[in-house]
């Protein structure tokens, strides 16, 4: 049972760099079972990156990645998805061209097996797979409250819209663990509120451990159990929210020059 | 089979026991690997300004090549004609500015790909209808002859040829690195918008892009033609240039340059001393496939930078 | 406005996904399905079944080949003609090396052949993208024509170094060779290609069609939802290469009758590539239309100057066709990039919501 | 007439709902009773399942210690499980409560309170919120159950429940009492209260009017009879389920008649439901008639200028058609022949489109409707009737036949319905649908009860045919300073036919003139302006643009010319009218939930502007308080103009 009383994901002493420059530089963080961590840091702290690094995008040099105790450092975007591993994307990563709902249906891709042969028949095993997956979807497009638009081109949604179709197809995936990057960028203060509930309850109803980057500090305090905070490719806070706020290290980088 | 990798090999030796002949092949590969560089800079200088994969380039050497000829033909003196030719190609850059790609900014590249092949047909039609689809001799005054150096057999109009085309090439580089033009164009390139703010009209942009474009289509129709004729088969030495593009990069000059080359001896000495192994006429596809072979090793290209993909 | 949906309502998912979930549309669908398989063959005279049904049918065939690689997974190729000449030539030998063998499987096998040249000539596609594919693809075409050009063994050594369609029989009837009639090698071709383009409707509806478009339209939110991007887009060359392939050997089989490999040079490429580009990007009713399109044009082209009595020369003809034909495209391409099956959507959503605009 | 008396006697077997519904169960179980959009694709109940749900609850409920006459309050969209709740309800010989799904807590605590009620059933968590946050001001309140348990995982109250488990806890029960259910079922009788509807009216607070069994069932069945409903016919169940209006249809037409109910899938996909549904039934207020004609008028604006002049000749041609044949004037032939190429080009797609193509039988009911919208909607050949009713007459009180529908008036009496006109004009009536009073009010019905007869409000008359025509509501037609007769409702339903106008409100009561507020429609003035390049920050911006005021002025001119046809009401034209700043809400409660304007809550408010509409300046400033959805308050500042309109006809 150690497996699954210790942290769901723990990333041990990572760095990155592009070049000569350190976009992250042993950080270390864990992710505690159904929780929520925030992520949060200076616009060019490393969020985004810790994420590519935890989804599978970009390799460490150094460092080690857990995920439910095993070690998964090197492997790649597919495999990751593979572990239970879901993810939005800072500027909406959306399929353009298909449907909302087929959009959500690609989320569970990974769920759905068979011949491509059956699939070419489309009758017997192959449709009764896609019937069952399509009750699944439709029973996340409830959740998330986007009936009216199932049908439409994901790509002439606006923007909030968009966000919470990313978030569907994430969740389409039955993630153990979901990273969402920027989940309230751009979105105005009730799609926010909608957004946070929805968070809320995805965490509370399907038990889903979530790590969301956030810059709304009072979104971030709201929702989040735990805080980690970035600066500079450094971990310089990691506690409760309450806490956090009160650190100097995490004030100072945040009333300190601006570093884009 | 031991008779085949006997064959494989031998071409080593015999290169080694026949460097004269080695030297004229590798002389041959460089000219007509700089034809190649020529007709792809065509490519890259309007790829660079505008994102359109330019697949009627090869048409326009032809058209361009036509032009001259047929105003030749009909009597007037070489500069004259010349000049002519290039104001010809220059009213055609407007001509597909206006009609072609204005109506079409902000469309998706292969729509625009698709346009230029349109283009292709279109172009080729009006080419032959103009000036006829016979075979033309195009005498530009530098006769098909060969001199020997150090025992090396060198023929002057190829020898002309790559020289001319060594100094567009260069004329060219210097022009998009220095020139003020040239440098709006890699601004161009780079960001639409961000050179549209900074007060380049686009419209120009492309243009120039194209004129020149033509202009260089001048000079391969004119080498080209000199060689072997105009007739419609010089369209395809674009095709040929496509491999060029993939070693080299669709944006980089000096790729253009150095894969030209590559391509150039690399086919000349496979097909000499290779060619007859497999029946011959391979230098169809094994630019092709050497470019390829070459690509999955370094997908970038010779000069493309290491692209980090920003998630 | 011929549309009256309301009532039509789904209780099931089936129903909801169904290819066609409008009943007028299965109306008509059901009626142009009798006109094609009855009142075609009935009614329509040699020169149109021979010179336009049928070759209109086969490079619809080999566009929806190429729609599924292009259109759907994104991946630009210029090897149509090269996918096509193995299906034509696979046939060939295997027609004539088991000359027992049902003539439908043959072409199945001949495509099989086709998906497998297709998936070697895919692999790069791993590695690099675009324009950089699609010049990469006309490596495979050069190739392949170079090799059956070269190798007589293709041909079983016809000193013509041509390929001719052996006479065939299914059920008694003959289907291919010199003694095949018109309407049943229309029939064969349109029944085959009514087969895979449910087939290719069923992929891309579902599952396999999904991680083609994700990888085409956001690869990497494609990959951390677990498409693996070398297995599906290997997918995809297999698979449109079978097409091809299938569409080759109906080439050489059901319309041409003997081949030599001119008949699969880039310029096949191209017309497949304009069908799918002028069809619509991404639709299998596009290569249909887009198929139509770039037949009949040829011929209307040829008859204009007849219908209203000018006389021409024919190189003049040949290079006015020329122009017009690059002119249309280019046209074509200002007023609707998205092709035919677009304009067509357009103006079923304008029937759908008459009296209201789009 | 006499054929209907045998309506009024009831067989004591099938006497009331929960009883109709087992019948209907055993008489045709597999028949569609409700279906519901949800996930995608519509879900269908069978009037077994229907029974056997409400069954399944009711035993929950009985589980809790439910007693007879108890109160359920039941809160949310049309969802099936909420009409299993009534229907759980009534077997134990309860009242069901239905309540807007929008109410504000406040007016939830009210009703919660009044009603007594010890259960709530509602849809889901924005509700169980609500109930929450009231609990402590309703006391009696002991049991709220949920459907849609989303986001309630948390919650820890006691007192909160879901259905499923209410129905597990209803499966244990059943086993030691085996016999209560059948028991329940059979000790309810007729008279018993079936529901208590709370009306919000446009005064004081809400009272409930209770309806027994009797009232529901006699009613529905007359109607259905006279209407002509069939037990193939499918309604839409869209509108508040604490509407009478939906109760009688949705609920006890439903199940008297054995027709199908569909529930739209949320409230932003009412319309595109609508049409896939395609009912053959269909009931709405005047709000969404004009809601619909406004969002047809925009859209075919938008069309390209052949296909809008085609639209606009053939909707014209058929409006002009369809006054003459209300007017019972000759047709012109030759436009009669245009008609079939209209149906094709026009009103066929039309109606397809808005989903109305198999309508049947359509009403509007709740307020009078424009008669240019109702002209507009039977042009189209849709079947739309004005019905007359109250709630507390169970609804039907007179409706329009079939081929007998007048512009003007609202039909004959229903059968069993005798009307009458009392000495100050005003209209009464008594049938068995009747209530028999509201719910602790006996002042409130001693008002409107008068030995049997109901004081509906509203001054009317019946004309030579028998049929009844509605001035207005009694106490609002009036006259202006000089005697003139004044209509405001008449005005207003002739200014919300423009698309532009939302709402309006005149004023003219011992006043020079006749003055109007107006609420322009932000969809289609936004739609309008853009076209036009206007640009705009926000609703209060665009309401005071000067060619905002143009377009209105235009409309109100409209309004006057047309008041020219009308001998006694001529002279009350609009004089002078504004353009409101701000949207007429019910949480300012300007208007009801129901949409009926709140004349004397906007008296007061907007007392300035109402000066300054019969004063001689052209601007005024405003302050006006606004509630959010939050429930916190705000403050609205704004430079309103008003705008002179010479009166129509001067010249002549």
């Amino acid at each position: 049972m150690t497996e699954a009383s210790g942290p769901l994901l723990s990333v041990e002493d990572i760095s990155v760099r592009f070049g000569a420059l350190m976009a992250l530089s042993r950080v270390s963080v864990e992710v505690h079972r159904r929780e929520i961590l925030a992520i949060i840091g200076p616009n060019g702290a490393g969020k985004t990156t810790l994420l590519n690094v935890v989804s599978g995008f970009y390799h460490p040099y150094e460092g080690r990645i857990r995920f439910e105790g095993r070690d998964r450092t090197s492997l790649k975007p597919p495999d990751v998805a593979e572990l239970g591993i879901a993810r939005t994307f800072q500027n909406v990563a959306l399929f353009r061209g298909m449907s909302v709902l087929d959009n959500i249906m690609t989320g569970r891709l990974l769920k759905m097996g068979g011949h491509f042969l059956l699939d070419a028949v489309w009758y017997g095993p192959a449709r009764r797979q896609e019937l069952a997956h399509r009750a699944a979807v439709e029973r996340i497009i409830d959740f998330l409250e986007i009936q009216a638009i199932r049908k439409t081109p994901a790509g002439r949604l606006p923007y909030g819209l968009q966000k919470r179709v990313e978030l569907a197809r994430a969740l389409a995936a039955e993630p153990k663990l979901l990273l969402l990057d920027e989940p309230m960028a751009g979105m105005n203060v009730e799609e926010k509120e909608d957004m946070c509930r929805f968070i809320l309850d995805v965490n509370s109803e399907f038990g889903t451990t979530i790590a969301l980057i956030e810059h709304d500090m009072g979104v971030v305090m709201d929702i989040s159990d735990r805080v980690v905070v970035l600066d500079y490719g450094r971990k310089i806070a990691d506690g409760p929210p309450e806490q956090v706020r009160k650190d100097q290290a995490v004030l100072d980088a945040y009333l300190g020059v601006a570093h884009d | 089979m031991i008779e085949f990798l006997r064959s494989l090999v031998l071409p080593f030796a015999d290169m080694v026991s026949s460097p004269t002949f080695f030297v004229e092949v590798l002389v041959g590969g460089i000219a007509a690997g700089l034809m190649y560089s020529l007709v792809a800079l065509g490519f890259v200088l309007i790829f660079k300004a505008s994102g359109v994969f330019n697949f009627a380039q090869g048409v326009m050497v032809l058209f361009a090549a036509l032009t001259l000829v047929g105003l030749m033909e009909r009597g007037m003196p070489v500069p004259v004609a010349l000049a002519l030719t290039v104001a010809v190609m220059i009213a055609l850059a407007f001509a597909i500015e206006r009609v072609v790609l204005r109506p079409l900014v902000n469309q998706e590249h292969i729509i625009l790909f698709m346009a230029t092949i349109g283009l292709n047909f279109f172009l080729e039609g009006l080419g032959e209808q103009l000036w006829g689809s016979n075979v033309k001799r195009l005498d530009i005054g530098i006769p098909d002859e060969s001199f020997s150096v150090a025992g090396v057999l060198l023929n002057k109009l190829e020898l002309s040829a790559a020289l001319t085309a060594a100094v567009l090439v260069t004329v060219l580089a210097v022009f998009f690195q220095r020139t003020r033009i040239g440098r709006a164009l890699r601004a161009v390139a780079d960001d639409h918008e961000a050179a549209l703010s900074i007060g380049i009209p686009l419209k120009t942009i492309w243009v120039i892009v194209w004129s020149v474009a033509g202009i260089v289509a001048i000079a391969a129709g004119v080498m080209w033609g000199a060689k072997s004729g105009v007739q419609f088969s010089l369209s395809l030495v674009a095709l040929k240039a496509l491999p060029v593009l993939i070693l080299g990069g669709f944006e980089s000059v000096p790729g253009a340059i150095v894969g030209g080359l590559i391509i150039g001896v690399g086919e000349k000495v496979a097909e000499v001393y290779w060619g007859p192994l497999v029946g011959g006429a391979i230098e169809n596809w094994f630019a092709y496939v050497l470019a390829l072979a070459f690509l999955l090793f370094r997908p970038q290209g010779l000069f493309g930078e290491r692209i980090i993909e920003r998630v | 406005m011929i549309y009256r949906e309301a009532g039509q309502f789904k209780t099931t998912y089936a129903g909801d996904q169904a290819i066609f979930p409008i009943l007028q549309d299965r109306v008509f669908v059901g009626l142009v399905a009798l006109a094609a398989f009855v009142a075609v063959p009935l009614l329509a005279n040699e020169y149109w079944l021979q010179a336009i049904l049928i070759p209109f049918l086969i490079y619809a065939l080999a566009a929806i080949g190429l729609n599924l690689l292009t259109g759907y997974a994104g991946l630009l190729s210029l090897g149509t003609g090269g996918f096509m000449a193995v299906g034509a030539y696979s046939a060939f030998k295997l027609a004539t090396a088991f000359p027992w063998l049902n003539v439908i499987l043959v072409f199945v096998l001949a495509g099989v052949c086709a998906a497998g040249v297709g998936l070697l000539f895919g692999i790069p596609s791993l590695r690099i993208k675009g324009f950089y594919l699609a010049v990469a693809t006309l490596a495979a075409q050069f190739f392949l024509i170079w090799l059956f050009n070269k190798v007589g063994w293709f041909v079983n050594y016809a000193p013509s170094g041509t390929a001719t369609a052996p006479p065939r029989t299914m059920l008694g009837v003959m289907v291919t060779g010199p003694q095949a009639t018109a309407p049943v090698r229309y029939l064969v071709a349109l029944g085959l290609v009514v087969l895979f383009a449910l087939v290719a409707k069923n992929l891309v509806r579902g599952r396999i069609g999904r991680s083609w478009m994700a990888i085409r339209d956001r690869d990497i939110a494609a990959e951390i939802i677990g498409v693996r991007p070398l297995r599906t887009k290997l997918l995809a060359f297999a698979i449109s290469s079978f097409y091809c392939g299938v569409a080759g050997a109906e080439l050489l089989f059901l319309y041409l009758g003997s081949v030599e490999t001119l008949a699969f040079d880039i310029n096949l490429s191209f017309l497949i590539l304009f069908m799918v580009i002028i069809g619509g990007l991404g639709s299998i009713l596009g290569s249909f239309l887009g198929a139509a399109f770039i037949v009949l044009v040829p011929i209307f082209l040829t008859n204009v100057p007849n219908w209203i009595g000018l006389d021409m020369r024919t190189d003049t003809q040949k290079h006015l066709e020329l122009m017009i034909f690059g002119g249309l495209i280019i046209f074509f391409l200002i007023v609707e990039p998205h092709g035919l099956a677009r304009l067509w959507q357009i103006t079923k959503e304008k029937l759908r919501l008459w009296p209201f605009p789009h | 007439m006499s054929g209907h008396e045998r309506f009024l006697t009831l067989d004591p077997q099938h006497d009331t709902f929960p009883k109709l519904v087992r019948d209907n169960a055993r008489a045709m179980p597999d028949r569609i009773a409700i279906r519901e959009k949800d996930y995608g694709i519509w879900q269908a109940y069978t009037w077994r399942d229907y029974f056997d749900r409400g069954r399944r609850i009711a035993l929950g409920l009985a589980s809790l210690g439910f007693a007879r006459g108890d109160k359920v309050a039941v809160v949310g969209d049309n969802r099936p499980e909420l009409y299993w709740a009534v229907l759980a309800t009534q077997c134990l010989g309860g009242v069901p409560v239905p309540l807007y799904q929008d109410a504000s807590e406040k007016e939830l605590a009210y009703v919660v309170d009044h009603a007594e009620a010890r259960f709530a059933v509602v849809e889901d968590q924005e509700q169980v919120d609500k109930l929450l946050a009231i609990k402590a001001q309703c006391p009696r309140l002991e049991w709220i159950v949920y459907d849609d348990g989303r986001g309630l995982r948390a919650y820890s109250e006691p007192c909160l429940l879901s259905l499923a488990e209410l129905e597990e806890r209803g499966e244990k029960f059943a086993v030691g009492h085996p016999a209560v259910f059948e028991a329940e079922l059979a000790r309810g009788r007729a008279e018993d209260i079936a529901v208590i509807c709370y009306t919000s009216g446009t005064t004081g607070m809400p009272k409930g009017a209770m309806l027994t069994h009797r009232n529901l069932l006699v009613m529905a069945r007359v109607a259905t009879e006279r209407e002509g409903l069939r037990p193939d016919d499918e309604a839409l169940a869209y509108l508040p389920m604490a509407w009478v209006g939906d109760h009688m249809i949705s609920y006890a037409q439903a199940i008297a008649t054995g027709f199908t109910i569909n529930c739209p899938e949320s409230a932003a996909t009412v319309l595109h439901d609508l049409k896939e549904i395609g009912p053959t039934y269909f009931f709405a207020p005047p709000r969404i008639w004009e809601n619909l004609l406004t969002t047809v008028m925009i859209r075919v604006e938008d069309a390209a200028w052949p296909k809008r002049r085609l639209v606009r000749f053939f909707l014209e041609l058929a409006q002009d058609l369809e006054r003459q044949r209300l007017a019972g004037q000759p047709v012109s032939s030759w436009r009669r022949l245009l008609a079939p190429l209209g149906g094709l080009l026009v009103y066929g797609p039309l109606r397809d489109n808005l989903g109305m193509r198999r309508i049947r039988l359509a009403y509007t009911a709740g307020e009078a409707i424009g008669p240019e919208i109702f002209v507009f909607f039977r042009a189209l050949g849709i079947n739309l009737k004005q019905l007359y009713g109250m709630t507390e007459a169970s609804v039907f009180v007179s409706v329009q036949k079939d081929g007998d529908v007048r512009l003007d008036t609202v039909g004959t009496p229903m059968p069993l319905v005798d009307i009458k006109i009392s000495e100050q004009g005003e209209v009464l009536f008594r049938s068995p649908g009747v209530f028999p009073g509201y719910y602790k009010n006996p002042e409130a019905t001693a008002q409107t009860l008068d030995d049997g007869w109901i004081r509906s409000g509203d001054a009317g008359f019946l004309d030579a045919a028998g049929h009844l025509k509605i001035i207005d509501r009694a106490r609002d037609v009036g006259r202006l300073a000089g005697g003139t007769l004044f209509a405001p409702k008449y005005l207003e339903n002739k200014l919300k036919f423009s698309p532009y106008v939302k709402e309006a409100v005149t004023i003219g009561q011992d006043r020079p003139y006749v003055a109007a507020l107006v609420n322009i429609d932000l969809g289609a003035v936004g739609n309008w302006a853009e076209r036009r390049g206007i640009a705009y920050t926000s609703y209060t911006d665009l309401s005071q643009k000067p060619e905002v005021y143009d377009l209105i002025e235009q409309e109100v001119r409209r309004v006057n010319e047309s008041l020219l046809e009308d001998e006694v009401l001529r002279g009350a034209q609009i004089r002078r009218f504004l353009i409101l700043h701000k949207e007429l809400d019910p949480d300012d409660e300007e208007i009801t939930r129901t949409r009926k304007v709140r004349r004397g809550h906007i008296a007061r408010k907007y007392a300035a502007l109402i000066e300054a509409l019969y004063g001689d300046r052209d601007r005024v400033q405003v302050e006006a308080q606004v509630t959010y959805e939050d429930g916190r308050t705000g403050t609205i500042r704004a430079d309103v103009a008003v705008r002179d309109v010479p009166a129509a006809g001067a010249g002549r």
